[in-house]
């Protein structure tokens, strides 16, 4: 029953760093009331893992505040499903690798405790996908695989490329997840000790002549968000019906920690056009091809174009926002003009008042 | 151990004049302004009036309303050692009763209130559309050595006789009390928010329960007879905004008021916020062909016609080219393509069909269900 | 949403065989084992047997029970869109009724289970001490195609005649079912633990429902009455440990074999553990003049006597020079000095005066409740 | 209503190391079931705050699992009552100050946001009392204080003494609690970018003449843990009637993360006495002045004397330990023969096999 165990891991998070100074690349606010994580967490949580280590990180605080005692997410205190593991003090996820072991010595006990565990799922925690783990397992533990590797398909692994080409490849393309048995974790964690190799996937590379390694490729939707450009391509993707309904609309929820905000209220003169928009908030101005956090408030006379507003977004009157990305409570005042361009996006960081 | 106050909900009403609206569900969870349930603004008053108990009476079509409720959590009612409990009527060793009256919901939970003791017991009920800080009422009560607290509302004169109404000398002593009178005297009416003495309740309740002719009502009942043993009763003018939703008429009237440019009723507060049990789901989406104005508009709706000084609950779907004018829709309501909707209450789940039309602005508003829809 | 199987728990039953024990708590509330409720154990089956979705149904003394079930998070059963349910007899628009049978408790219910559209429903109930993992019996129940599977237990054949006894063929296929026969066939006991096939449990309720003859009881009318229309019915053997505990001897004993060097159930188990939704309490302390062998002792216990071979729910007290040998002493005892108790069962809060002594070891085994003592 | 704020700092763990290699020195476990922190935290909530910050630090993992959303302890997530504050990277803690003001840099904004509250009170994590605030906020705000400290009485701060004699003492006693008006603490993280001094009691000695200061004396027991010694003897006071009555049977109630574990189980043999002995153990062996945590295996012919074992501790048959601290999951084979002394008990860490 409890025979899995899925581990996502921070990234490197140099192309966000916009984004990163007080939080971890995996509780980046995402949709309008996601964060990154939810999507590698739910993808676990629907395919009834209930089994689950997240790691930390330095930068923790927003990360615990999310993920609670996982509740949102059917994960249970009392059984301990779910793990909030530390990183070893003074560590930063390097580039260029695909899962740095090292990571995981400080919760070396959570792994080795549950020893009814036979495999574990590797997942970065900065991928948009609606995974479907039950049929991948199925065939890693079918197959009597030592090690299975999700790819994403060639044609949109191409399309939005990566900063650092070498990396998260397998057979050209990208990687969405690992599945390693059990025992291979273990023994590659005892080896670390005596100068072993700490990089998952060259791992795997160096052993792949003893190994039952296959591959299998995720057909659907699936963005890697690893720096803005792919960040705000990936938010307006979800103007796409399609991108929603299988994101969101399919049999397999996306959990994530729910806000209790009132209903959206839009005002006599509001213009609003293929938008999606978050609870809470109040709106008399024009929007367009954008997307609205939850308990932003946008003035009368604002136009709103290609936009990406994170929570809390103040905007004031007559405002003008074009390829513009707001992070949480950033506030605009009255006749400001932002003018990005869509592979330029304008980003104002957290809290800023313009 | 002993508390200062715990508060009674009385949750068991079926509120029949909102016709399907109650039909599976008690009247506490009707839906209002898009998410909320009408029990949310009682709950929410005692999280912030800092009462940390709370039994509520259910009796009618509880099953949506219990498991709404749940422990408390969604008002930060569920603490260690208390929060919310729900009292359903149960069967002992003597027998199983319903509950007969609202005074005996109380007398029927005696024990409960009894094992904690409290100092005060607060009765409120489920279905008011208002916010109060209720420890003010209850300071208000212990300044004047009260044995009973009744929550006072001015009325327009033309309205008192559908309520309580309570006669008071200057000091707010309430002199006389007459329940829907025919002819009456003031129009300070009561609220249905009653502080008791808890030694007093209990000998009231007591009292109440063993008369045969009784009604078992406070209103009927133990108020006025509260009055006839002499004892020291008060009344608590309350200023604020409060709607009873008890008709179709009022349901609508109270909701549309959210969409003024400064409605009455401030949902967006964050000083006094109105919590709700709500359901997780992605933002709304408005399409191309859409025009949404003056409206309210919840979580997981797809908007694709156009939609004008309307309410929307969860998940509503508007097809394109429909138009819903000055209209209420419930949770999970589709409205097919080119359809018409005007002036309208549609209940949960109600489907209109592409080019049908319903309502119409000369009417009064009309309420739809399910169930008018398959007859 | 469809789910595979929904599990329906009833928790009705008053256990009027226990005397003062289910005075005011119902049957599955009584505690067992020092600090678990007999509940604990049907819940936790669940929470093994991946069964996501409890429907618990309470008429008899809910408080206690409803607020111990809660949103089922102690036996790890509060998921997302599904968990435990408590449903209560209620009110609707056609009037209100208590639940007259064991079957009627779920016919009334049959709108709970269409909201989940489930292939199976597994029907339970909450007083009996076992282990088991459902998911296994529901597999044999689909292999099977079987219509109604019954959890079947091998008996003593001079027990017999208490249990609804099932004479099957080689392949467990029941071929007549006996409710507590005078001369039984067998000894193939009902566990009283049924998987329906959800279609099949909806017909015939609606058919039993409309009997008026019918005393709504799944022993006494619906199986016999499957067996009649020849449906698919198979019995499903449990061979672990399972014990009733309707008596005070069999209350009694099942409790002591857990004092055995190793106990028929292991509750240290962690595999399967057996959950409950204990109380926080600090340790217990052991005084200097104390003396506890072969005993179980839970927190907040203050042990300054002599304890041999008992059971000490949480928070009681032994004076010191007391002496308690051979007995369960539930929550919040408090057994004076000097006092001597044997061969007893003391409910919770019962106080043993100074010098006082109760119970002997030659008679039966003594239960003594609050009320005894203030008569 | 939510007019004061609760900070609990972590403090300079030098005299503990043993003990705090993969935990904070929050929750370094405590009385049979206990973490340090649940003392200072239950205070706060004892009075009513509903406002509490608690700094992680860089081993924050079993803060998180203890403390999970705050439940125990009736703090709501809905309501944001607790937050876990993260630390600056690479920060650790100094010795000699009472609190370094540096650590709240990363929660600025945590305390900003709260414009309503009024007051702060700062308490370290390690140190066992049940303080009534109620009565001490009384008198600072009826005496209009700016600043009013709280302090033990001296008798007691005179026996333990602490390892620098200088720090954390107040007219000669030692500082159980320091309550603050909130725009004093704003100013002072204000003046820190600009080079401000950033130990809180610095500044208040620094700024005496200006400010309003109260000193109150707690009369009750009062330990601060910050060497092995005081955590042994601390434990062993456990033992004491008078201890346990105003820790555990007052009125205010100390929460914690509670298990739900089978209760303990005394076998033939057994002989037990003045202990204090938390659930899911299993003892065939002799115990006396000792406190045992939960899950303890305690085997036929062994006896432990003067001994504080932390949860999950495995002594085999015929071991005889006397003066000793075992920390979580230790185990002890059959025939080990381990012995301290009162003022140094032989401590043995987590995991250890003896």
């Amino acid at each position: 029953m409890r025979k899995v165990m899925g581990i996502i891991f921070q990234r490197w998070d140099h192309g966000l760093q916009t984004f990163t100074m007080n939080r971890g690349i995996s509780t980046i606010p995402f949709g309008g009331r996601y964060r990154l994580i939810d999507f590698p967490l739910s993808n676990l949580v629907n395919a009834n893992i209930h089994s689950i280590g997240v790691l930390g990180g330095a930068k923790y605080g927003s990360l615990i505040d999310h993920l609670g005692t996982g509740q949102e997410w059917s994960l249970h205190r009392k059984t301990q499903d779910l793990a909030i593991l530390p990183a070893l003090e003074n560590y930063s996820v390097e580039p260029g690798l695909y899962f740095d072991l090292r990571e995981l010595l400080p919760s070396k006990l959570f792994i080795e405790n549950q020893s009814t565990i036979e495999m574990i799922i590797f997942q970065p925690s900065n991928q948009i996908d609606n995974l479907d783990f039950k049929p991948l397992m199925d065939e890693h533990f079918n197959g009597m695989n030592d090690v299975t590797i999700v790819t994403g398909n060639g044609r949109i692994d191409e399309a939005i490329g990566t900063p650092d080409e070498n990396r998260r490849k397998w057979q050209g393309r990208e990687i969405l997840a690992v599945m390693v048995q059990r025992t291979l974790i273990m023994q590659a964690l005892q080896r670390m000790n005596q100068g072993g190799s700490y990089d998952l996937l060259n791992l795997i590379r160096r052993n792949q002549e003893h190994l039952r390694i296959k591959t299998l490729t995720h057909k659907g939707y699936y963005r890697e968000i690893s720096d803005i450009s792919g960040y705000y391509q990936a938010n307006l993707d979800l103007l796409e019906a399609s991108v929603r309904k299988e994101l969101f609309r399919g049999p397999r929820t996306i959990y994530t920690k729910s806000k209790d905000n009132h209903p959206t209220q839009y005002f006599d003169g509001s213009f609003v056009n293929n938008a999606w928009i978050a609870s809470g908030c109040q709106i008399a101005g024009i929007i367009q091809n954008s997307i609205v956090s939850r308990e932003s408030m946008i003035g009368e006379g604002t136009v709103i174009k290609n936009s990406i507003l994170m929570q809390r977004a103040r905007i004031g009157k007559d405002v003008h926002l074009e390829h513009v990305i707001l992070d949480k409570a950033v506030t605009i005042r009255d006749r400001t003009v932002l003018k990005g361009s869509k592979d330029e996006p304008v980003v104002i960081s957290k809290g800023s008042v313009i | 151990m002993k508390k200062k106050c715990v508060a009674m909900l009385l949750a068991g009403g079926q509120g029949s004049r909102l016709g399907v609206l109650t039909k599976s569900i008690a009247k506490p969870a009707v839906l209002f302004g898009g998410k909320y349930r009408l029990i949310d603004f009682s709950l929410s008053n005692c999280y912030h009036s800092n009462i940390g108990i709370v039994g509520v009476l259910t009796q009618y079509q509880p099953l949506e309303l219990n498991s709404y409720i749940s422990t408390g959590s969604a008002w930060s009612l569920d603490n260690v050692g208390g929060g919310v409990t729900i009292l359903p009527p149960y069967q002992n060793r003597y027998g199983a009763s319903w509950y007969r009256g609202t005074a005996d919901a109380i007398y029927q939970n005696l024990y409960f209130l009894q094992s904690y003791d409290p100092e005060h017991v607060l009765i409120i009920s489920g279905d008011h559309i208002y916010k109060m800080d209720y420890s003010e009422m209850l300071n208000n009560h212990i300044k004047n050595h009260a044995d009973l607290t009744i929550g006072g509302l001015l009325v327009e004169p033309e309205e008192a006789s559908r309520f309580g109404i309570m006669n008071t000398d200057g000091e707010n002593r309430i002199l006389e009390f007459e329940e829907k009178p025919e002819y009456p005297k003031g129009n300070l009416a009561s609220m249905g928010i009653y502080i008791f003495r808890w030694s007093v309740l209990k000998r009231l309740l007591k009292e109440d329960g063993a008369k045969e002719e009784s009604q078992h009502d406070f209103g009927k009942n133990v108020i006025p007879e509260s009055l006839a043993q002499g004892l020291d009763v008060f009344a608590y003018p309350f200023m604020g905004y409060w709607r009873d939703v008890g008709t179709i008429q009022s349901y609508y009237d109270a909701q549309m008021e959210l969409l003024l440019q400064t409605p009455p009723l401030n949902l967006f507060d964050k000083d006094f916020r109105i919590y709700s049990n709500h359901e997780s789901l992605p933002p709304h989406f408005i399409s191309n062909d859409a025009t949404v104005t003056d409206s309210l508009i919840s979580d997981g709706c797809l908007i694709c016609g156009e939609v004008k000084h309307s309410i929307l609950s969860s998940s509503v779907i508007v097809e394109k080219g429909a138009i819903v004018e000055n209209s209420i829709l419930l949770k999970n309501v589709k409205v097919g393509k080119n359809a018409r909707v005007r002036h309208s209450i549609l209940d949960e789940g109600v489907v209109i069909l592409t080019d049908e039309e319903v309502g119409s602005a000369d009417q009064s508003v009309q309420l739809i269900g399910k169930e008018e829809q398959d007859a």
